[in-house]
């Protein structure tokens, strides 16, 4: 098992080039999945292939240092902000964090003055049931209407052009436990939504919503009898351990189903050739194994169902009777890889548990799957059985704290989705580098509480630092270049058509890469710490714009965010003692930063 | 110039002290030998000078009294816990307030009665049973009895005041770490175990030195009385023993007051380090106990049976062997921890083994008694009663070493009965014979012989009556430390009898007290010998003088007084105006040099206030344990201030 | 000569006025193998034991009843206090042998009693985890398949004839599971894996109770042993596998909200309703359970309101809270408790 | 100097020894539920119009504040009742920190006790149906002790789990301030 442990310290920020960039022949995006770029951003993954990758190529290497500042907006609330402004026909849409408003900013006019602002009012209470910061992934604009969800469990449309709320439909129900964070995906009339509350004992769904009228088409759960997790006779898993009649009862001590997690509150990805929706699945709950003997399916691994009525068509679970909360919701870029002479559509899986998955994306077989992190607590992963091989020795044991477990909780990189650019064919990974010391013990279920049994404390992994921005061939399954950053990189990553990457530091730093090698060209200090999705867009007067909102917060940024006390290592499950220094680099805030080239 | 002054003047100065020394001999004997003597060994008069006192036999009986206070305290509470057990079911007395009776009980009896009891009969008694005037180190004397008082009066208010220890007296982690113990009554055992160790290290290091460097003349190790053995072995096992449970308690107050993780179990601390290091001191104390207990029934059938202990090396050598083995088993008290199998295997055999030497001695007491011509008088009836029920609690140790057995009773009754039945009868048998036998000559009075009898029957039926139905409830499965039980077990006619022998056994020792304190003023004036024995003790007066022995006496044969009907013979030459004794060589006993003895001095007393208080005050707060020292120093310091720094008119060194 | 184990042991009891009670928490019984071995062990034992005893007071009396004409006691008042009887000097070298071959005679049997335990108990076919908390007992029933696996508290019910291997842990401190009619005890340990296999041999009903002091209510925390036959251990475990049924009386449906949602859900779990805490046993077959509060009382309805309205002062110290329940709040809660059979 | 002072000396001592501690470590077992409820909802330190009404304390404040077994139970209530989840071991989290020595709703452990019955807005959730009033109040007595609140003699210096903040007998005592804003 490859693990690529620094010997010297390098120095933090500065790339580190590993290989070439492989020639002509390198994977591509579907083009179904992944259109032309008309110049706007109307979903956080750009397009159903979650490319992340803007057709946008005035900015480049050579004129990117001169990106000048165009205008601000300040959001007014100090919560991580995850989501990425949307840009529709010169408005931008800005979906905020608790208490989500929804600002309108009119693009053509100087200084992006506001058009409308649409609160929806979610209950106060659901914050005490959020357990990584009161965050939101971002809207989607599909057919002349935002859709967005609330934090108290509600999606709600609303009128693009003015403002008023079309239809509003609540899915979650805050006294189990349940929100909703997640950026919903629009395709073929249907909304997709997932709860949120693996940590609150919740039972996790996945639900379509009629894009006109809101009601509810089809729900599937993630655990429970076949028939509520919607498997049926289509249902044709790759590999033997995810066959089987009602694993989702069977693989769990009786009744643990019912509150076992498996939340959907990660990244659904869509292939319009096939019509299936590929998503992810949250951590089984509790976090202390023992507690549920068995696989606990269908948690911790990768859906494909039919769109139209939600059948089950593949599963792979990529950690069987997950061990460290190794939750498998991270984003699923679709591309087409070069296979012995022919095009193979496969999908691309920067996976939490530290391995870059490249699976078939029509049956679900992994293809190849490397380590692009420092990874101890599992040996590799079987290619004829497809199960993980957990390294026993880091099996976490109630009453006994294990230690030096890495990647740590958060994985080796967590929610922030990464980019595909199809000009270089490599992934833009931006992780984290942490391990933890990991004390389980027996939870008590009360629903609303948190339902975790673990005391967690988490550090910076093998070369001190704790995150790092990585170039990833995905063919050949090797790091290009890294560029190692001293806190976690928990922004997501844009690439551009320009040959310019970008990415947020913890500590508000905005930083724009060469695609080919990681030289670093511009950056500049945001006034908090960026979690948010940056994105690239055609402005009215036909400039290219960069805008990124920086509030720092969600599970790394919590201790800024939820005015922590470092005092406590365990704090925020463990994340407090891996940033005790952040509270001294960086404030809660929540402003809008749109750049161009002046000119 | 005033170099050559300085020198003669310091010379003249020493011809003039010189003059004045004046020793015992020949020419100087008799009453006014006694009064010059009386007059430099004497106490300064008054509080201040009963509380400097370092004359052993003063530290001596104040250790017996306050030892025997607390068996009665420990014993009353036995009686409370005999009354909540006496009917099933009852709640006379709350499961809080019982769970602190008997951790008071088991700790009382353990560290506050059993060993400073057998520590001050031997403080009293080896420098007279040896022919010296004094121990050695009679200061760290006095230092150790104000440590074993503070130790206890600090158990004992703690408990007054509703903090006591609830934790049992061997209080296994982690119910007596931080988490399960709340609160400060944990913190107080540990810290009167460190009052205690510190005692009887001390008391240890005192009777070493004495038996070893101050015997008289002549009495080569070969020659020395059985006691002696019995202590010095007993005080090198103390040496080796306390320094666990100073480790083990140390680190349990460093877990409960500034979160260190020795017992905890998560952060790869582990709750049998407790354990272990408790019970590698455990086991070895209750031989520290127990040998003692030999020596007084070598001593008492000694005398009883008109002749020397039969195979005198043997039971020397089964002493020390005792002495060895007791460090090498103390792992079956954790017979159901889950250790190895083949590991307890080795600890059942070596408990076996320890049984061989015991067995040995208890044929040598038997054959003296048989080729003697015993007689029945109070201290030999309590050896009688000793073999009886001593051997019982012996060979229920033999059973309960084995693995199979010991995993049904371990942790029940039947353990209890095992205990009392070793400890009572092996230990407090022999004590209260003792203190009958050596009463004339602490207080020059003799115990009433009929209440005696009656004493001792009463406290052997009771004895019995008391302890042997709890083999049976640990059989029938009653659990020990249960503050009631169901009823409908079978356990109710067991507790019953027990409850109405511990009264029994009260009303013995209560008549056993009265005996002693009527006997002060009502009884019999006693001869210097009135058992007709044959050790050094009954060559002086009853109570012996401070300097217990005119001229220091020389030993020809192990029973001196047996073998020289007429006087002793002496030696002299021992100063008169100053307080000296006779040191002599360790196997041979020949003199080896004069030892200027320590004068009486309330530094003792002052560095053990100051010990205690920094002792106590670092239960509340880890700052007291730098600036607590900073007094404790001090004390000592100003207590090793040489007295002068002239030079001494006559060297020590002949 | 295979002498019925416990007879001579049972006799002497019974001698003490035991015979009205049944003896199903004592060590005087042979329903396992271990506790057979223990008898026939500690049977040798007593014996070797008493000879060497009266051995001892054989001597001890003739060493006082001995009559001394003049010249034959070796004492000081007829000089000869330094000779000894060359008698005793060779009783003392035959003492020595008796008590040592003895002492090994011992040694071997225990040693041979404990390997034959520990064969008779080599092939378990059965796992239970056994965890012991502040005064009760939490018991899981593990299977391979893992929706099979069972949760109960304080009563354990055993196949007769299985070899069962009981897993040993502790949630707080140290505590000792000992049936002492089944076999010896160990000890739960916090932080360490013990293990305990039992081979019961005779269907009926032990008791067996906490032999290490754990705290406060140390004497209260026992466990009901019921060793049944292997169907009726196959139905038992089928029937522990069912949810508990909603109850359809009015006074136990008040009792069901009652129970499910207010404070007893916060320890309790009733597998079938959306109470699933673990602070406290498992409720769901409470009914069918012979004591309650880890052995303190028998299962009565006289007991479960005794119990439910105020355990402070049934068992003070424990975690479970006086609620001072409403008086229909009681009947309601006492009715609802009585259908989970 | 007679020897008869000793004696009265040791007397006086003993008796003052006494008021102090003798409560400090009863264990009241509730074998009846605590009076009334939780007061309806003892405000913080606010402004109290036309000048300050002297609030009576409440009288279990003195039972449960500085008793140990009550926090030592708080202890194990607050891990059981998954306190630990939100507010972790006094960092915070979901919840606010309380190893500080802010306090949104008041630092008093009547204050903290009503915090816990009642529930706060921004998602603390009420238990006063969950839990008896004896168990609010200890953990409401554990709660202060995050925070070095009361005497050290009280208070447990670590739990038998994985080891995280300092332990309370070394924590300093700062005094609490009501002075934490909450969120929008």
């Amino acid at each position: 098992m490859t693990a690529c442990n620094r010997s010297e310290k390098q120095p933090l920020g500065s790339a580190e080039v590993y290989s070439t960039i492989p020639a002509g022949n390198h994977a591509v995006a579907p083009p179904g999945a992944s259109p032309r770029d008309d110049g706007n951003w109307v979903m956080p993954g750009k397009d159903y292939a979650a490319t992340r990758f803007s057709g946008l190529n005035q900015i480049t290497p050579a004129n990117v240092d001169k990106l000048a500042l165009s205008f601000t907006f300040s959001t007014a609330t100090t919560h991580g902000y995850e989501a990425p402004p949307l840009v529709v026909n010169g408005t931008m849409y800005l979906i905020t964090p608790f208490p989500n408003y929804l600002y309108a900013l009119d693009l053509t006019k100087a200084g992006a003055p506001i058009k409308w602002v649409f609160k929806p009012k979610p209950l106060a209470a659901s914050q005490g049931v959020a357990c990584c910061d009161t965050v939101n992934r971002g809207a989607v604009f599909d057919a002349g209407k935002i859709f967005f969800n609330t934090l108290d469990g509600q999606t709600i449309a609303v009128d693009a052009k003015s403002g008023q709320q079309v239809w509003r439909t609540q899915l979650g129900d805050i006294q189990k436990g349940e929100t909703i964070t997640m950026a919903p995906l629009v395709a073929g009339g249907k909304v997709l939504v997932g709860n949120a509350g693996g940590e609150m004992g919740v039972r996790g769904w996945i639900a379509a919503l009629d894009e006109d009228s809101g009601k509810l088409t089809w729900r599937a759960f993630n655990t429970g009898p076949d028939k509520e997790v919607l498997i049926g006779s289509r249902f044709k898993p790759f590999y033997a351990m995810d066959r089987g009649k009602d694993l989702g009862v069977k693989t769990w001590p009786p009744e643990a189903w019912k509150i076992g997690g498996g939340t959907v509150w990660g990244w659904v990805s869509y292939d319009p050739e096939t019509n299936l929706i590929y998503y992810g699945v949250g951590n089984p709950g509790p976090w202390n194994p023992d507690q549920r003997p068995g696989d606990n399916k269908w948690t911790t691994g990768v859906f494909a169902r039919d769109l139209n009525n939600g059948e089950a068509v593949w599963f792979y679970q990529t950690t069987p009777h997950d061990l460290f909360d190794h939750d498998d919701i991270n984003e699923i870029i679709l591309a087409d890889i070069p296979w012995n002479g022919a095009r193979r559509p496969v999908m691309f899986r920067p996976a939490r548990a530290g391995f870059f998955y490249v699976q078939d994306r029509r049956t679900g077989q992994v293809l190849s799957a490397a380590p692009f992190g420092y990874v101890n607590g599992y040996r590799g992963v079987d290619l004829e059985t497809g199960r993980m091989i957990p390294n026993h020795d880091k099996d976490p044991k109630e009453g006994r704290v294990v230690r030096d477990i890495c990647p740590a909780a958060p994985g080796a990189k967590d929610w922030n989705p990464s980019a595909f650019s199809p000009l270089t064919g490599l992934v833009y990974i931006p992780h984290n580098n942490l391990c933890m010391d990991f004390g389980a013990m027996e939870a008590n279920y009360i629903s609303g509480t948190p339902y975790v049994g673990a005391d967690v404390k988490m550090y910076a992994g093998p070369g001190g630092n704790r995150g790092a921005f990585t170039a990833w061939d995905p063919i050949h399954q090797k790091k290009v270049w890294e560029i190692p950053e001293d806190l976690p990189v928990w922004s997501p990553a844009l690439v551009t058509a320009g040959g310019v990457a970008f990415y947020g530091t913890m500590d508000g730093w905005f930083k724009a890469v060469d695609a080919r090698n990681g030289k670093q060209l511009w950056q500049f200090k945001a006034g908090s710490g960026i979690i948010g999705q940056p994105i690239s867009y055609r402005g009215p007067d036909g400039r290219q714009y960069i805008a990124v909102v920086a509030g720092v917060g969600g599970w790394a940024g919590a201790i800024v965010s939820g005015k922590m006390d470092p005092g406590d290592p365990t704090g925020a499950l463990g994340f407090a003692n891996a940033v005790k220094d952040l509270p001294m680099k960086t404030t809660a805030g929540g402003m809008l930063y749109v750049f161009t080239l002046p000119r | 110039m005033n170099e050559m002054t300085r020198v003669r003047k310091e010379d003249e100065r020493l011809a003039r002290e010189r003059r004045k020394i004046v020793r015992d001999g020949p020419k100087l004997t008799g009453a006014e030998l006694d009064a010059r003597l009386e007059r430099t060994w004497r106490r300064p008069p008054g509080i201040l000078g009963w509380l400097a006192t370092v004359d052993h036999k003063e530290i001596g009986r104040r250790y017996i009294v306050t030892a025997l206070l607390f068996l009665a305290a420990g014993g009353v509470l036995a009686l409370l816990m005999r009354i909540q057990l006496a009917r099933p079911d009852s709640n006379l007395i709350s499961a809080q307030r019982y769970n602190e009776l008997f951790t008071m009980h088991g700790s009382t009896m353990m560290f506050l009665f059993a060993v400073p009891v057998m520590e001050g009969v031997a403080v009293y008694i080896i420098p007279l049973m040896l022919g010296t005037r004094s121990t050695a180190f009679p200061r760290l004397n006095a230092f150790s009895y104000y440590m074993y008082l503070f130790g206890g009066l600090l158990l004992w208010a703690a408990f007054m005041l509703n903090i006591g220890p609830d934790v049992g007296w061997f209080a296994y982690t982690p119910l007596s770490g931080p988490q399960f113990s709340p609160g400060k009554r944990a913190d107080i055992w540990a810290q009167m175990i460190t009052f205690t160790e510190v005692s009887a290290l001390a008391a240890a290091v005192v009777l070493i030195c004495t038996i070893l460097k101050a015997r008289a003349p002549g009495m080569t190790l070969a020659r020395m009385p059985l006691f002696a053995w019995a202590m010095l072995v007993q005080a090198v096992m103390i040496i080796f023993a306390m320094p666990a449970i100073a480790l083990c308690s140390g680190m349990l107050i460093s877990d409960r007051l500034i979160g260190t993780n020795f017992y905890n179990a998560s952060e790869h601390g582990d709750a049998l380090l407790w354990q272990h290091l408790f019970w590698f001191f455990g086991h070895p104390e209750v031989y520290i106990i127990f040998l003692p207990a030999t020596g007084f029934v070598s001593v008492i059938t000694e005398t009883f049976c008109r002749r020397p202990i039969f195979a005198y090396p043997v039971v020397v050598l089964a002493l020390v062997s005792t002495g060895i083995l007791a460090f090498g088993l103390w792992v079956h008290h954790m017979f159901a921890t889950g250790l190895p199998r083949v590991g307890y295997g080795f600890y059942t055999a070596a408990s076996m083994t320890v049984a061989i030497p015991t067995g040995l001695q208890i044929f040598c007491w038997l054959a003296t008694m048989w080729e003697g011509r015993p007689r029945f008088d109070v201290p030999m009836l309590y050896v009688v009663g000793f073999i009886v029920t001593f051997v019982i609690g012996g060979l229920t140790g033999v059973i309960i070493a084995s693995v199979p057995l010991d995993l049904q009773l371990h942790d029940t009754y039947f353990i209890v009965a095992h205990f009392h039945y070793v400890l009572i009868g092996g230990a407090v048998f022999p004590l209260l014979g003792i203190l009958t036998y050596w009463y004339p000559k602490i207080t020059g009075r003799m115990m009433s012989e009929t209440l005696g009898k009656i004493g001792f029957w009463l406290i052997f039926l009771g004895f019995q009556l008391t302890f042997f139905p709890m083999h049976f409830s640990g059989l029938l499965g009653m659990p020990r430390r249960v503050y009631t039980y169901p009823a409908g077990l079978g356990l109710e006619l067991p507790n019953l009898l027990s409850s109405i022998g511990a009264f029994i056994v009260a009303a013995a020792v209560a008549l056993f007290v009265v005996n002693g304190l009527m006997s002060l003023y009502r009884g019999a004036l006693a001869p210097p010998n009135p058992w007709g024995a044959a050790s050094l003790e009954w060559a002086t007066a009853s109570p012996p003088p401070p300097y217990n022995f005119p001229h220091v006496p020389i030993v020809e044969s192990r029973s001196p007084l047996w073998d020289h009907d007429g006087e002793l013979p002496v030696v002299t030459g021992l100063r008169v105006d100053e307080k000296e004794t006779l040191l002599t060589t360790v196997v041979a006993a020949t003199p080896d040099m004069r030892e200027p003895v320590p004068y009486p001095s309330l530094w003792p007393l002052i560095a053990s206030v100051a010990t205690a208080i920094f002792f106590i005050s670092s239960i509340f707060s880890p700052w007291a344990v730098p600036v607590g020292v900073i007094p404790c120093a001090i004390a000592l310091i100003a207590w090793f201030w040489p007295k002068e720094l002239k030079r001494n008119p006559e060297p020590v060194i002949t | 000569m295979r002498i019925r184990a416990g007879a001579p042991i049972l006799a002497v009891s019974v001698l003490l006025g035991g015979c009205t009670y049944q003896h199903y928490q004592s060590t005087f019984s042979d329903a396992a193998v271990e506790v057979r071995q223990f008898n026939i062990l500690f049977v040798i034992f007593l014996v070797i034991c008493t000879i060497m005893y009266v051995l001892v007071l054989a001597f001890l009396v003739a060493g006082i009843v001995r009559r001394r004409r003049a010249g034959i006691a070796n004492v000081i008042e007829d000089g000869r206090h330094h000779q000894s009887d060359p008698l005793m000097r060779t009783g003392l070298v035959v003492w020595g042998a008796l008590v040592g071959t003895g002492l090994i005679g011992l040694a071997i049997a225990s040693f041979s009693a404990d390997r034959s335990m520990a064969s008779a108990a080599s092939r378990p076919r059965l796992s239970i985890t056994l965890t012991a908390n502040q005064w009760w007992w939490d018991i899981t029933y593990n299977s391979a398949d893992s929706s099979k696996t069972i949760r109960t508290a304080n009563e354990l019910h055993l196949p007769v004839g299985v070899p069962v291997r009981i897993l040993l842990n502790s949630n707080d401190v140290i505590h000792s599971f000992w049936v002492p009619s089944l076999a010896g005890k160990q000890d739960l340990i916090p932080g360490r894996q013990n293990d305990i296999t039992l081979v019961p041999q005779k269907v009926g009903v032990y008791r067996g109770q906490c032999a290490e002091y754990c705290g406060a209510q140390h004497a209260k925390m026992a466990l009901v042993v019921d060793v049944d036959s292997y169907g009726d251990f196959l139905g038992w475990w089928e029937h522990q596998l069912q949810p508990a049924p909603t109850p359809a009386a009015p006074l136990a449906k008040m009792g069901y909200t009652y129970v499910t949602a207010g404070p007893c859900s916060a320890c309790h779990a009733v597998s079938g309703t959306p109470a699933s805490a673990i602070v406290g046993p498992d409720l769901t077959h409470f009914a069918s359970r012979r004591s309650i509060a880890a052995g303190v009382m028998p299962m009565s309805e006289g007991n479960l309101y005794g119990w439910v309205a105020d355990p402070q002062s049934l068992k003070p110290g424990n975690h479970m809270p006086t609620i001072g329940l409403e008086p229909d709040q009681l009947h309601a809660v006492v009715a609802y408790l009585e259908t989970l059979k | 100097m007679s020897s008869r002072f000793p004696a009265n000396a040791l007397l006086i001592g003993l008796a003052a020894a006494a008021l102090l501690s003798c409560d400090r470590e009863e264990r009241h077992s509730r074998s009846k539920p605590v009076g009334e409820t939780v007061p309806a909802a003892t405000s913080p330190d606010t402004i109290w119009p036309g000048g300050t009404m002297p609030q009576a304390p409440d009288p279990r404040a003195k039972v449960y504040d500085n008793n140990a077994p009550a926090i030592s139970e708080g202890q194990f209530l607050y891990t059981r009742m998954n306190c630990v989840g939100c507010h972790s071991h006094g960092g915070g989290g979901m919840g606010p920190a309380l190893i500080d020595d802010e306090w949104r709703y008041g630092g008093r452990i009547d204050q903290i006790a009503s915090s816990i019955a009642e529930g706060r807005p921004n998602g603390m959730p009420s238990w006063r149906s969950k839990l008896t009033d004896d168990q609010i109040w200890k953990l409401a007595a554990y709660v202060r002790s995050m925070s070095g609140q009361p005497s050290k003699d009280a208070v447990n210096s670590r739990s038998e789990s994985m080891s995280a903040t300092t332990p309370a007998t070394l924590m300093r005592r700062a005094p609490a301030h009501t002075s934490d804003t909450p969120d929008q």
